[in-house]
């Protein structure tokens, strides 16, 4: 919600298609902004077809799922096969509540990571987790030009 | 004026002084589901039932919600479409009445199937707005959801036995929280237009629970007094939502967020309250807990001085003021209130903070101050003027903070401010 | 001739020399009903997929069904209506395909709704018919039963993608025993007519399974020459129902009786089997059981010599002469087939033996020869002769033993007269 | 299905709403004739409001309801109870399968009873238990006419 400079890099944020929740897509807007990159913000509900369209014209660096609605652990993994057909490398990661039952989304990640994922981010050090996660990737020298 | 099932049995209640409780709730299954509305119906309270529909069929994916129900995985809610007018009729047999009528709420910003099918399984309350139910909920075209709720409306005005249907405006709870009250007053009111417009003449009108009681009072009695002036000729009560945020998680700081709505609710002359419960904070309640929480609203209701007909005056009242100035704005746009308020969005006159909604211009910013008194930073193009001294720019941490407000603020309520008072705010 | 899906696996199937067999089945929930479809899918067989809808949807009381499957009671089959298309093609998916059609099976006289609902599921195969249906099954009056059957057929043959839909006609399984298989064949032929001339192209006609191998074979053989004859345009295909009747008690028998019907309709080139199993005689069968009668009779079926095109000389046919004197003299009765049966069951033109429907003239008795044969001792107005040297009148003992019939000659072969050779009957 | 006296004492047979077997009629109302009974024979899934209306027309000396379809245990019931509206005195029998599962029928037995029904016909024994009834029925005096 703040403008970066060109060559930052760039995260497509999502959620699945049933997901109407926007708080964690706006506290992560910022979070990713404040990681340097752009971030191209898709919203609730987003279709997988609009996702994939976003991907393809954005070419991000970085896909960022975020879902509560609890049907995260079907859709997010139906989501990450459709964009791994079109794209094998670019790091993709989920988070947030998978499942209806809250407390057992652990026995998701196993199958979410198998259908594409390069991270997955549950439970109480979900944000923590992922703000490491997040630097892990300024390592990658095509995201050294955008530190924090 | 006519009144269906649902506006008259909330009518009937308020005129006997009883609060109307009601909760969210939706179960994957017919059983599940009738289940709970048996234990609603059975609470000690003024109950309402509530079919809080599933995800997958808010948002047209009937297929989804049906795999699930075959395949026995859960769903967030109760699939109306998949399971039918048949089965949902037969879910719904010796509960639904005239002493228990049962609201559906579906979040869907197309929901023209769940009109149809909500109808043919005999019911005829639901809620949502062709704003208040795209903006925040979707990606859909705002002007492909004022068209399909057009004829929603029109819907619901031809069936039953020209009593009508029931219709709420969830204009009122835009985003849960942060959004300042003035311009979820004047969605309220647009949307009450609108649905009058397309025939629906029995209609509430909803506000959620903010961060300072007297702000939301003060809100509340504008716009019962807004209500008045622009939609004189319908039946229309006023339903309060507890704050819909994060929310507190121990039980005395949930007992006490419910217990103020509940205050502000008499206060405020609403006739109808959706509870949350002490769950809240960690994960869909139980059946149990919506109960507790429905008996627990109720009996603080009744602690409640009978709510005395309070004077307004809409001079001294900031969110008559910014709420009647933005509803003339778009009213001046177009003669017809959908055209208008599409218009308002496309040119920025009306703007939701931090709504991400590819048609919302998203420029506006809010803030809560030390009280909880909600406040603009930034207007963008809507009439309004910020408030003073504040920086629009927001970081994540600070978002944070903002959104915990209320948890700190009755989880810990020593080591805040005192809670404000239950006075309009000035 | 263009066929739908389920008209296409079965022709396929029988010019690869495959016997298509299909089970009886239906289950309440959709979870049950998927595992029985997905069992028969993958039985070691060539089979079709059966969908049997329970009673309470057989007679459109959708809401007791319904009922039923909120309060967790069984149903003896499935409730197309009251789970709708969205549960039913959720239920079907990845089952339900070009090499495994699913066909609905109902007994309902008044079917429109269920056409509508399977239709609505994405099938596209049922069965039954405005006599066969109504006949044996209710109290409907027959001139309803017949305007709403030709509602349906033309309902049918306007869907898909112009391959249409698929129609078997009932009327070879009158009451499931104890009639002439001369009347059967010639209500086979006259429904078949109702269909072809409310559009239906794609049928099939069914024969149940009697007492005498012999005769039942000529019957098979006789509708086969009298299809060819009366529907020369139209894609038909027969089917043979295993004996419908009180079913053997030995697990011995109860295959003995299966393997005749699987000799029946490979000797008589029906290209479908509908089985009976091994519990027939006990309960409903389990979907194990049913699997492994489907698996037994494509076994049975693969050791029979392939269906030789025999020569049948019609007029040497019992069931040929008095099934095509019937077909005739209805025919003559009125231009079109649904006036001219009513008429003909109105004058007693028509009239099945045992049928209970207040509109059956029930002045038509048959016995059980000793060797099997089903014989007329009555034809009331029908222009058939009895046969002679029998009193038409019949006492309960002795229709319990009519009834016992294959019981008796599968469970105790030694004690009964030897089974007759499968050649038609003279 | 053959003529009887004018005096015979008269049986409406019927079945369920939902039930359409009928040979179940058909024996039994070649049984009830030999038992002296004109019989009137209402056939397959017959409404309730038409065996109501039978039962005003004909005021018989006994019902009989047969079913075997396993919703005899629900709609014997709502049967029953309609007619009970009726018609406190007249015998009302009721046999056959009553539930799905065949083998638990014993146990819808008192709930039948309590609801209007004066004998209920299950198991094995169903039919000789049914014909033993039928004499005792013989030593009421209004049928003390028709000896078999």
């Amino acid at each position: 919600m703040r403008l970066s400079t060109a060559n930052a890099p760039v995260a497509v944020l999502s959620t699945i298609p049933s997901d109407s929740h926007t708080w964690n897509l706006v506290y992560l807007h910022l979070l990713l902004e404040e990681h340097g990159f752009r971030v191209v913000n898709l919203g609730a509900c987003t279709p997988i077809d609009d996702l994939v369209a976003a991907h393809l014209r954005h070419t991000p660096d970085l896909v960022v799922v975020s879902t509560v609605n609890g049907h995260g652990a079907v859709e997010g993994e139906q989501l990450v096969r459709r964009l791994r057909r079109h794209d094998h490398t670019t790091p993709v990661v989920i988070g947030g509540n998978l499942g209806v039952a809250g407390s057992a989304d652990e026995r998701h990640v196993p199958a979410l990571l198998d259908a594409g994922y390069t991270g997955v981010f549950v439970g109480d050090r979900a944000v923590d987790d992922f703000r490491a996660h997040l630097h892990t990737l300024h390592a990658r020298p095509h995201l050294a030009a955008s530190p924090v | 004026m006519t009144r269906g099932r649902f506006a008259s049995y909330v009518a009937d209640n308020q005129a006997a002084g009883r609060l109307v409780v009601q909760p969210r709730m939706g179960f994957a299954t017919t059983e599940q589901m009738r289940g709970g509305l048996l234990a609603v119906r059975a609470a000690r309270a003024t109950t309402a039932g509530t079919l809080t529909l599933d995800s997958f069929t808010r948002v047209g994916d009937h297929a989804s919600a049906a795999r699930a129900l075959v395949h026995g995985h859960d769903l967030n809610g109760y699939p109306l479409v998949a399971h039918g007018a048949v089965m949902t009729r037969a879910m719904l047999e010796d509960i639904a009445a005239d002493d228990f009528p049962v609201q559906v709420r579906h979040g869907s910003a197309l929901p023209l199937g769940i009109f149809h099918a909500l109808l043919d399984a005999g019911l005829d309350a639901t809620e949502g707005g062709p704003v208040s139910y795209c903006l925040p909920y979707s990606r859909v075209p705002l002007r492909a959801a004022i068209d399909e709720w057009a004829a929603c409306c029109e819907l619901l005005a031809t069936v039953g036995d020209g009593r009508g249907a029931h219709l709420e405006s969830f204009a009122g709870c835009m985003l849960g929280q942060l959004c300042p009250p003035s311009l979820l007053v004047a969605l309220g009111i647009l949307e009450g237009l609108f649905f009058r417009r397309h025939g629906v003449r029995s209609l509430s009108l909803s506000f959620a629970q903010q961060t300072n009681p007297g702000q939301d009072l003060d809100a509340l009695l504008a716009l019962r007094h807004l209500a008045a002036e622009f939609l004189p000729d319908c039946d229309v009560h006023l339903v309060v939502y507890t704050f819909m945020g994060l929310f507190p998680r121990t039980p005395a700081g949930a007992a006490e967020i419910l217990a103020e709505s509940v205050r502000l609710a008499v206060a405020g002359g609403a006739a109808r309250l959706i509870v949350k419960t002490s769950a809240e904070a960690f994960r869909i309640p139980t059946v149990a807990e919506n109960v507790a929480a429905l008996e627990f609203a109720a009996t603080q209701a009744a602690r409640c001085a009978a709510p005395t007909r309070r004077s307004f005056d809409p001079a001294a009242s900031p969110a008559y003021a910014e709420a009647r100035l933005l509803v003339e704005a778009v009213l001046d746009l177009h003669p017809e209130p959908g055209a208008a308020l599409a218009a308002a969005f496309g040119t920025g006159l009306l703007d939701v903070p931090f709504c991400l909604h590819p048609e919302n211009a998203n420029q506006a910013r809010s803030r809560v101050e030390p009280d909880g008194t909600l406040r603009w930073t930034r207007t963008g193009r809507m009439p309004l003027r910020p408030a003073t001294g504040h920086a629009a720019d927001l970081g994540s941490a600070e978002l944070i903070d903002m959104l915990a407000f209320n948890q700190r603020r009755f989880d810990a309520p020593t080591t805040e401010p005192t809670t404000p008072a239950l006075s309009p705010a000035r």
